[in-house]
């Protein structure tokens, strides 16, 4: 039997029936973690005054915690909190700001309870360092990985093989904070080839931004490269296996061709799907490296909203890696009804 | 072999109640096919079994034939009630067991057993073989005079292994050997009917004689009823009493195995049959020549929106205008041999 | 040894000296008036609160803040003992004060400017005193305008006798009648004369005002909690660009004028402060000479120390001050069987002192080991040691037996001791404590907390504390002015504690201790307070209510090219205000 | 011979494991002249696709251990160059694969697949090898061939991706097609459109053909030559009419009795070869068949030890057994006979 | 002859056994296991990983009593102004193999024993929660299918959505140091447990969720039925067997990650409450006190003894696929 897909366009009624699910999937988490912080602690015995006693200096009066208390909205109910908190993202809040009222345009993920700041915008900027460091790191292990996985695949048992096997176990079993701060140590203090791990915006200069980035890059890279030099390997063996090589092979297409036409191009596909959810996944590997560099990015704005007990940024960063994880995802999905036309739902 | 079947009439009236172990009237089984972005509807159905009748007597062999897709495990699995058919009635010992829920159908399931196509993944690797063939046992609670290792070994010799295999694992027994250990398991409640899916085609050549002649002799033994599926005709003739032949979720002819072979009445038949490759090379002047046979264009269609009134209509070279526009009834042409054609082929030979 | 006691040659700038270890805790290093070069601070963290001059509490901070805001007071900029003292900054003169001490007149210089040009009048310091009262925009800062101050009305005072703030002046953003100027507290007969009026005498006002909160803030720049972003300056120095926990700029204040800031300099053309650096990178970097300025002033790490310690020409140019902080333990009151004197004295004796100063980093950054409740250079402070804490620094293991006894615990007790979790040098101590208790009898358990939640869900509930059996707390203060009354209100007076943020964390309401506390209020004598606060200390001690660790030392190193530096004692770091570039 | 294409001279293709030594081919020589077809038949794993594989240089890369000649119009093959042999794939010599779906890349376009091929050997553009493409697929039947090619192949059917998969062999007119098990997976009917179609083509081309296959069936309807395997030995090799009339060796008798056919009157009783296929590893000593011989008591021994050379049994048609002559002629005629008639008597498992 | 009862002599190969290429007699009774521990037993590679894997759980049980107290104070090794031990090397004597702790002189070894169990337990139990809520729900969801596998499906969509690691980092700051009736280490390990295991179950529900989706359609969960079997059968009899080799697998490949995850945390600052050692806890202190860079064995060690287990871990669950896996083999 033929199976011509019968919708017009299989791959857009795909994308919004993913599209939609993505929403539905993000207010789920929206709400467990909402749960989560505002319920969870309450539940175990803190109260709205204690929480709110957090945000305010050495000698709280009574007074002064319940005007926080107030401010922050802490004394809603929390279905009430809750719905703010949504509302904000679509449509938008005003903030007593203190002279005036302030507009957080949407998406608005409130104020940071301890800064008064809002949310969005300090994420904002450190999207930048993050996704620098994230795609530097992604194209470093992305081309090293699959390269080494070729190879070894294709010189299975040499002496290659085996080295580069041991290297990429290496890299899955090393902490990334221990690996990055023995990179720190050798490399930026005591034969300072990177000196300053800093931040410079591509923009500015991006020389700096490059050389800058580098340790960081090739710290975060070390653990994927690894693991996606095994995946490659692992991949390309299966493919080579197969009929469809053979039948390439019977054509009498040059091995390159086989290799990389025919074998490479099948390998990589379940790669894409494993790369796309590591770069959703990525903020939890930027934490350590950015705490471990002291890189200004979304990974460090999280520890330090965590060290502050700081709800909304807490909240806010967490829904955003969530929406970067069901994006990934999303995309990864989509791609793959790209690259592999088998699959059409 | 004498005895004629009972085929069912449209009206699925059959000559009495005892004459059929099984009777199959109007069994239809269509899976929906679902699309939609948030609520998934129903937007077509799969027809993979679509108004069929037959109806099979104790002791006796049916063989379903037919191409890939066909429907034929469907309607075996419809009769083991693995499925839940969408319309119809299947009557087994005269009892209506079509909606049977799974808790009323377990005790029958005695009396109704299933051998599979694939012997390899048919039986469970991580079971021993005096598990897979004592489950049924254990499962029914049926009592056993010696205790169920006896019983199982028993089983084990009937159908030509070793006892002392009791202990090992279906990864150590070759294709053939597999398939006997699945007949064993069928066999291990002693059951009235027994529907085989394709028990052979998975065995290499020289083996497939093999497991034939033993369900042959099983059947001799213990008076079993066969519903055989399978799509080599020459295996189906071998071994069935009487053969329905399927094409796209019905049955286009229902005859009696010698009936149907010395004279196909089906146009798909006929086909069918030229197709076979046959072992016996054909020469004129010592160079070889091709095999006359009836070519039929083209796939099967597709089940999902099968062609209007015969199903056939779109392949068959005798095709006129009524076939397209009214479906054929399954009729007996002569007695004994009914044929859902407009143009039935080989008329003459059966006025003979 | 070297706390900044006395032996000091006193004297306005202080004099020059050559480079040496602790230079410049008596000395300034490199004097100059070289104009030029980019400052760069750099910190662990990010700005501790706030950057906004009314809503911040720390040293650091109040250091910082001179740069761009001038309160009506300040501390002297000069090293030694004078840095103690409070001097007039945007006023002319201390507070005049009358009315049975109810009120504080101060005059204002004329002609000091915001950056923008506009003339800085009472009212814009009115203003500021204002929007302390708006705890929920300004929670951070201290608290003492709303409390010392005189109620808006009737209604307000009942409410503030019971502990509320009904009737209470709101604060600028809530009552913006008459000008947005509702506090009739403060007064602003003219354009450079600014009266307090007090609801009871309080000596100290001067140093209340030597907080940044009295800085002017002007009304129609004030932008609520976003003023933090860019506060118009009054210093030397405004802000370019801040982004927070990242990085602030500064830049010379066209209109800043020397003549009228005599405890500021304006030398480098820029100040650039970097914030989350790793901490063993600002370190680095401070060695390096990339940053100069490590922002916290609490010292080097652990391997800078060993290379500043182990190096002479390091070693010279560093300088190891107490900085103001005690670290100290507090022994609950109100904890069974702690609420027993003779088991708190029995941890007094069994603690291991020189394993809690370890802890702590060692005699250079952690501190010397403290035998008193107020670090040295709280004025008035005096030397004693009730339990052997200096001179059997191992614990005496009998005499704290012999405590147990007479508490009725003779083979010891268990209670749990609190740290903040996130603060490696408590987490240390805690264990030391538990190691060292061990050796009584004592069982101690860990109960780490978030210092983000610590004073306000967990050390500093009482509730909780009681119903966790947490006798011990790790904690240190700073007091906010070096007096007996600023170093010991909070932490060791009845009425300061309170059901959640309490920092009275070992619950003492001694009737002594709280009597002579009041008379702070209105003993004007200062001989007289300081003999209170040796008193207190001694009773505080008898008590064995603290627990002391050490007063802390930080070990500060300067960069060869830093010019102008000297520690500053009431800040026990640096004195940002002056510092210039070579 | 005046036009051998293809000269094959006792290939051993040997494998070493961990577990031992595969032979999977093991001395086999035939040839092959330009339009003619040779059959190969033989169980699963007998070494037949191992053979073609030999043929083709696609063993190049594994550590398979050959020896012997293979002569492709007069060029030694084996020990030549891979890059030689690389380009002879394809341009000269083609092969079709049993499993059509996976034998082609799932994320290439059909017309794609097959222009590739064509490229590589063919100075040409990228255009006309898509011409190419969509001429080829017409030329094997697929309707609209310009917009087929454009689908992939999941979107064709089994019969249309055996299609596309032999014009992608024949786009560059190669002289030596090998087809192994190109019907396996397919439907009769199907099977018969492919047979046909490779029957045409032949006629067109004029190439030599090598089926390989375990049909006896396929392999009667097109072979002028039939080679047997087993164990990767050369049990039978013949002409077809030789092979299937007068078979020389009891396992080509076994496969031939086993078997139940759709062009005879249906025996009663299959004749089955016991035993499964042996172990290349551990082959039996001697004659590879002889443990599962019934003839091998009857030469006083030898086929347990010693390996039978290949004797022509008629001229032209080799066996390799250590029947005599008469000894042949007798079992035989005893085994048509008891096949003809076949008892309905009950077989107990005594007998075995 | 002709016998249909054929009886396959007792020497007789399966095919299988042939492609596998392994001998008759070997594989004679033996079953799929064991068969996989031959294959694994030839796996020189992660033999080792295995033994070095038995060597620290073995280390983790015993090793507690055989080194000495890890709380002991030691401060007359530790130089009283630096803080960092005597000696060369983190202080390392023969009293002190591995050496001392600084500020504090306690014995690594004895922490590196001890933490071996915290960190062992942590990843063990974590593991062993994840394994079990997946294979659960994977295996319900790919058995009973329709609207259930619909649930289980999103919500182990849901689970994977959430940043496991800011989430982790962030629960564990807000709850307090005794909840939900317990208190200290026993609620931390808890809690770090329950995160780790918790959000990483939806891994393993994929794979099993996948596995039984295949195994399913194999005809033997078809013959099951036919014979009568109910749902449970079905799922704990039938297909559990099947799952075991992916069940193993995945395990030994979760524990690393599992161990490298509760070294984050505890680098983050939210693990085990001290004075108890846990391995992450030691890296921590040596970055967080600073002295990792003066005295560089204070987080080599621990970092090593985490990338020692990792990586035994790893070859060992490796070489287990390669040995469950026949595919691999080939
Ligand atoms: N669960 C199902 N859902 C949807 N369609 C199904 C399902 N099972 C079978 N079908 C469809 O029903 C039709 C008949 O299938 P069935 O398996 O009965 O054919 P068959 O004759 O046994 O074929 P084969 O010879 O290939 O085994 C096919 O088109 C098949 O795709
Ligand atoms: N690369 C290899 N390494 C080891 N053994 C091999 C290799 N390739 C094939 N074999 C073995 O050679 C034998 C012959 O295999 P071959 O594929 O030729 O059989 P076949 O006759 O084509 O069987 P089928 O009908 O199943 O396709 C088999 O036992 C197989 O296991
Ligand atoms: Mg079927
Ligand atoms: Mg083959």
């Amino acid at each position: 039997m033929t199976a011509r897909a019968p919708a017009p366009h299989p791959v857009i009624t795909f994308i919004v029936r993913r599209l939609i699910a993505t929403v539905f999937l993000l207010i789920v988490v929206s709400m467990i973690t909402f749960a989560i912080f505002f319920l969870l602690p309450r539940l175990a015995g803190q109260t709205t005054r204690g929480l709110a006693s957090q945000y305010i200096g050495r000698n709280p009066t009574p007074a002064a915690v319940h005007a926080i208390e107030q401010q922050l909205g802490l004394d809603a109910p929390l279905p009430v909190q809750y719905g703010r908190f949504l509302r904000g993202i679509v449509l938008g809040e005003h903030f007593n700001a203190g002279t005036s009222k302030a507009y957080c345009p949407p998406p608005c993920f409130g104020y940071s309870f301890k800064n008064q700041q809002p949310v969005w915008p300090m994420m904002v900027s450190g999207l930048p360092v993050t996704i620098s460091l994230a795609a530097g790191a992604a194209i470093l292990w992305l081309v090293g990985g699959v390269a080494i996985g070729v190879i070894s695949a294709l010189r299975r048992g040499t002496l290659f093989d085996r080295f580069s096997m041991g290297v990429a176990l290496a890299g899955v079993s090393l902490p990334i904070f221990f690996t990055g701060l023995i990179a720190l140590e050798l490399f930026s203090y005591k034969w300072p080839i990177f000196p300053n791990v800093q931040f410079v915006p591509f923009t500015q200069n991006p020389l700096l931004w490059a050389r800058n980035l580098v340790l960081p890059w090739i710290v975060l890279a070390f653990l994927y490269a690894a693991l996606y030099a095994r995946l490659t390997r692992a991949g390309m063996l299966e493919t080579m296996s197969e009929d469809y090589i053979r039948t390439a092979r019977a054509k009498g297409l040059p091995e390159r061709t086989v290799i990389f036409k025919h074998g490479l191009r099948a390998a990589l596909t379940p790669i894409v799907t494993i790369f796309g959810m590591d770069i959703g996944l990525l903020l939890g590997g930027a934490i350590l490296t950015e705490v471990t560099f002291s890189l200004h990015g979304l990974g460090l704005f999280t520890v330090e909203a965590i060290q502050n007990q700081d709800l909304p940024e807490i909240l806010g960063v967490t829904l955003l890696a969530a929406f970067f994880i069901v994006i990934a995802n999303l995309v990864v999905d989509v791609l793959y009804a790209v690259v592999d036309p088998r699959v059409r739902r | 072999m004498s005895t004629p079947v009972s085929t069912a009439g449209t009206a699925g009236a059959i000559g009495g109640a005892g004459d059929a172990l099984l009777e199959v009237t109007g069994l239809t089984k269509h899976f929906p096919i679902t699309r939609g972005i948030i609520f998934r509807q129903k937007v077509g159905a799969v027809q993979a079994v679509d108004q069929v009748d037959f109806s099979v007597a104790p002791g006796q062999t049916l063989g379903l034939v037919g191409e890939s897709g066909c429907g034929k495990t469907t309607t075996g699995r419809l009769l083991t009630r693995l499925l839940e058919p969408t319309g119809g009635r299947i009557m087994f010992e005269g009892r209506d067991i079509t909606h049977l829920s799974m808790g009323k159908m377990r005790p029958l399931r005695r009396d109704i057993q299933m051998i599979f196509q694939d012997p390899y993944s048919s039986l469970n690797p991580r079971h021993t073989v005096g598990g897979i063939v004592g489950a049924p046992l254990r499962l029914q609670k049926v009592k056993t005079e010696k205790g169920i290792k006896a019983t199982v070994q028993e089983l084990l010799e009937l159908v030509g292994l070793n006892p002392e295999h009791y202990n090992r694992y279906p990864h150590e027994f070759s294709g053939g050997q597999r398939q006997r250990i699945g007949i064993a398991r069928t066999l291990a409640l002693r059951p009235k009917l027994i529907v085989a899916d394709e028990p052979v085609s998975a065995l290499d050549v020289s083996i497939q004689a093999q497991v034939i002649n033993l369900l042959e002799d099983l059947q001799n033994e213990l008076g079993l009823t066969y519903v055989v599926i399978a799509h080599d005709l020459s295996v189906v003739r071998h071994i069935s009493d009487h053969v329905a032949v399927m094409y796209l979720g019905k049955i286009v002819e229902l005859a009696g195995r010698d009936q149907l072979y010395a004279a196909p009445r089906h146009p798909y038949t006929v086909a069918l049959m030229s197709a076979v490759p046959v072992p016996a090379p054909v020469r004129v002047d010592g160079r070889r020549q091709r095999r006359e046979r009836i070519r039929l264009s083209g796939d099967v269609p597709s089940p999902l929106n099968p062609p209007p009134a015969c199903r056939f209509h779109t392949r068959c070279w005798k095709a006129q205008e009524v076939c397209r526009t009214q479906e054929p009834p399954l009729t007996e042409l002569i007695p004994g041999h009914r044929v859902a054609c407009h143009f039935p082929e080989n008329t003459a030979a059966s006025a003979e | 040894g070297g706390s900044g006691g006395s032996g000091g040659s006193g004297g306005g700038g202080g004099t020059a000296t050559k480079a040496s270890f602790n230079a410049g805790v008596t000395h300034v290093v490199n004097p100059s008036n070289h104009k030029g070069g980019t400052l760069n601070f750099a910190s662990s963290s990010g700005i501790p609160d706030s950057a906004d001059p009314g809503n911040t509490y720390y040293a650091q901070m109040w250091n910082l803040t001179r740069l761009y805001a001038m309160p009506l007071m300040t501390y002297a900029s000069c090293p030694g003992p004078c840095g103690l003292k409070v001097v007039p900054d945007l006023a002319t003169g201390p507070g005049v004060v009358s009315n049975n001490g109810l009120t504080w007149t101060y005059h204002i210089q004329p002609n000091v400017h915001f950056e923008d040009g506009t003339l800085v009048t009472s009212q814009d310091v009115k203003y500021a005193v204002e929007r302390t009262f708006d705890r929920s925009k300004f929670p951070l800062g201290p608290g003492y305008y709303p409390s010392l101050l005189a109620p808006q009305n009737a209604t307000c005072a009942k409410a503030m006798a019971a502990g509320k703030t009904t009737g209470c002046y709101p604060g600028p953003y809530v009552d913006r009648s008459k000008n947005l100027m509702g506090l009739n507290a403060v007064q602003t007969p003219n354009s450079t004369t600014v009266v307090f009026h007090l609801a009871k005498p309080f000596a100290d006002f001067n140093y209340v005002t030597a907080i940044p909160q009295s800085a002017p803030v002007p009304p129609n720049k004030d932008t609520g909690a976003n003023y933090q972003l860019h506060p118009i300056s009054t210093g030397p120095y405004m802000f370019q660009s801040y982004q927070i926990n990242k990085q602030l700029t500064m830049v010379p204040n066209p209109h800043w004028n020397p003549a009228t800031d005599p405890n500021a300099k304006q030398l480098p053309s820029k100040i650039v402060l970097t914030f989350n650096v790793n901490p063993n990178d600002v370190d680095n970097r401070l060695l390096a000479g990339d940053i100069q300025v490590d922002l916290p002033g609490t010292g080097v790490q652990a391997a800078a120390r060993t290379k500043i310690l182990t190096s002479n020409s390091l070693k010279a140019q560093s300088d190891n001050p107490v900085s103001g902080f005690e670290w100290f333990m507090t022994l609950n009151n109100k904890v069974p069987p702690m609420n027993n004197i003779h088991c708190r004295m029995a941890v007094e004796y069994a603690a291991n002192k020189t394993n809690n100063q370890t802890a702590y980093g060692g005699p250079y950054a952690g501190g010397t080991i403290g035998s008193t409740a107020a670090p040295p250079n709280v004025v008035g402070q005096k030397h004693f040691d009730l339990y052997e804490a200096t001179t059997k620094s191992q614990g005496d293991l009998t005499k704290a037996k012999q405590q147990l006894q007479a508490c009725g615990h003779p083979n010891g007790f268990s209670t749990g001791i609190t740290y903040r979790s996130d603060r490696p040098k408590e987490v240390s101590v805690a264990q030391a404590m538990q190691a060292a208790l061990a050796r009584v009898g004592i069982k101690l358990t860990l109960h780490g907390f978030p210092t983000a939640s610590y004073t306000s869900n967990f050390a500093g509930v009482p509730n909780y504390v009681h119903s966790h059996d947490l006798g011990i707390t790790v904690y240190g203060w700073a007091p906010d002015w070096p007096d007996g009354y600023g170093e010991f209100y909070y932490i060791a007076d009845g009425a300061a504690i309170s059901p959640v943020g309490n920092t009275n964390l070992g619950e003492l309401n001694d009737p002594l201790v709280n009597s002579l506390l009041g008379k702070f209020a209105t003993e004007n004598s200062a001989t007289v307070r300081n003999s209170y606060t040796s008193q207190i200390d001694m009773q505080i001690m008898k008590d064995a209510a603290f627990l002391p660790i050490v007063y802390a030392k930080a070990l500060l190193y300067r960069p060869s090219n830093l010019t102008n530096v000297y520690v500053q004692p009431f800040y026990g770091m640096y004195n940002y205000a002056v510092l210039g570039l070579k | 011979m005046p036009d051998t294409l293809l000269d094959v001279a006792d290939l051993r293709i040997h494998f070493p494991t961990s577990d031992g030594l595969v032979k999977a081919v093991d001395g086999i020589s035939f040839s092959l002249e330009r339009g003619q077809t040779l059959g190969i038949v033989g169980e699963s794993g007998s070494g037949k696709s191992v053979t073609s594989l030999g043929i083709m240089g696609l063993h190049h890369g594994t550590n398979a251990q050959i020896t012997g000649h293979i002569k492709l119009d007069g060029e030694e093959l084996v020990g030549a160059t891979p890059g030689r042999v690389r380009e002879l794939r394809g341009s000269k010599m083609a092969m079709i694969f049993q499993d059509p779906l996976s034998s082609l890349h799932p994320y290439y376009t059909i017309g794609a697949q097959i222009a590739e091929a064509y490229l590589v050997h063919n100075q040409v553009g990228k255009k006309v090898a898509h011409k190419h493409a969509i001429d080829l697929l017409g030329r094997v039947g697929i309707p609209q061939p310009a917009s087929r090619a454009d689908d992939y192949p999941h979107q064709f059917s089994g019969g249309m991706r055996q299609r596309a998969m032999i014009a992608m062999a024949l786009s560059c007119d190669p002289e030596l097609l090998i087809a192994d098990e190109p019907t396996t997976a397919l439907d009769v009917t199907v099977q018969a459109q492919i047979l046909d179609l490779i029957w045409d083509l032949q006629q067109e081309y004029h190439s030599a053909v090598i089926i390989i296959t375990h049909d006896l069936g396929v392999v009667a309807e097109l072979s002028d030559d039939i080679l047997v395997m087993y164990a990767g030995r050369m049990a039978e090799y013949g002409s077809a009419e030789d092979t299937f009339d007068q078979p020389g060796h009891p396992y080509t008798w076994g496969l031939l009795a086993s078997m139940p056919r759709i062009d005879e009157a249906r025996l009663e009783r299959l004749v089955p070869i016991k035993g499964t296929p042996p172990s290349l590893i551990n082959v039996p000593s001697g004659c590879a068949f002889h443990p599962r011989c019934r003839y091998a008591g009857f030469t006083g021994g030898r086929s347990q030890t010693e390996v039978p050379e290949l004797r022509e049994v008629s001229p032209g048609h080799l066996a390799a057994c250590h029947l005599t002559g008469d000894q042949r002629r007798k079992f035989r005629t005893e085994l048509v006979l008891e096949e003809t008639e076949a008892s309905t008597a009950r077989m107990t498992q005594g007998e075995a | 002859m002709a016998a249909p009862l054929d009886v396959a002599p007792s020497g007789d190969v399966a095919p299988e056994a042939m492609l596998s290429g392994i001998s008759a007699k070997a594989i004679e009774g033996r079953s799929l296991g064991q068969i996989a521990w031959l294959r694994l037993r030839r796996d020189k590679v992660a033999m080792a990983g295995g033994a070095v894997v038995i060597f620290l759980i073995l280390v983790a049980i015993f090793g507690p009593f055989l080194v000495q107290n890890p709380d002991i104070y030691h401060a007359n090794l530790i130089n009283p102004t630096l803080s960092r031990p005597n000696g060369p090397f983190g202080g390392i004597s023969v009293a002190h193999p591995f050496g001392v702790e600084p500020v504090t002189g306690r014995d690594v070894l004895s922490r590196i024993v001890n933490g071996a169990r915290v960190s062992l337990l942590i990843a063990f139990l974590a593991t062993a929660l994840a394994v079990s809520i997946g294979v659960v729900m994977g295996i319900i969801a790919g058995y009973v299918g329709g609207w259930v596998d619909g649930v289980i499906a999103r919500s182990m969509d849901v689970f994977l959505a959430f940043p496991l690691l800011v989430f982790a980092i962030a629960l564990v700051g807000v709850i307090p140091s005794s909840a939900f009736g317990l208190s200290g280490n026993s609620l931390r390990i808890g809690l770090l447990v329950f995160v780790i295991g918790f959000f990483a179950w939806p891994y393993m529900g994929r794979i099993i969720r996948g596995q039984t989706l295949s195994l399913r359609e194999r005809e033997f969960v078809d013959a099951a039925r036919s014979i009568g079997a109910r749902g449970p059968y079905i799922l704990f009899r039938e297909l559990l067997p099947n799952l075991v080799a992916p069940i193993l697998v995945y395990s030994t490949l979760l524990i690393p990650t599992n161990i490298l995850f509760e070294a984050a945390l505890s680098y983050l600052g939210v693990g085990i409450i001290p004075p108890t050692p846990s391995w992450g806890g030691m890296i921590s202190d040596a970055v967080n006190s600073g002295f990792y860079s003066i005295d560089p064995m204070y987080m080599i060690i621990p970092g090593l003894a985490i990338f020692i287990t990792v990586m035994a871990f790893n070859l060992f669950g490796d070489g287990l696929r390669d040995a469950l896996d026949p595919r691999s083999s080939r």
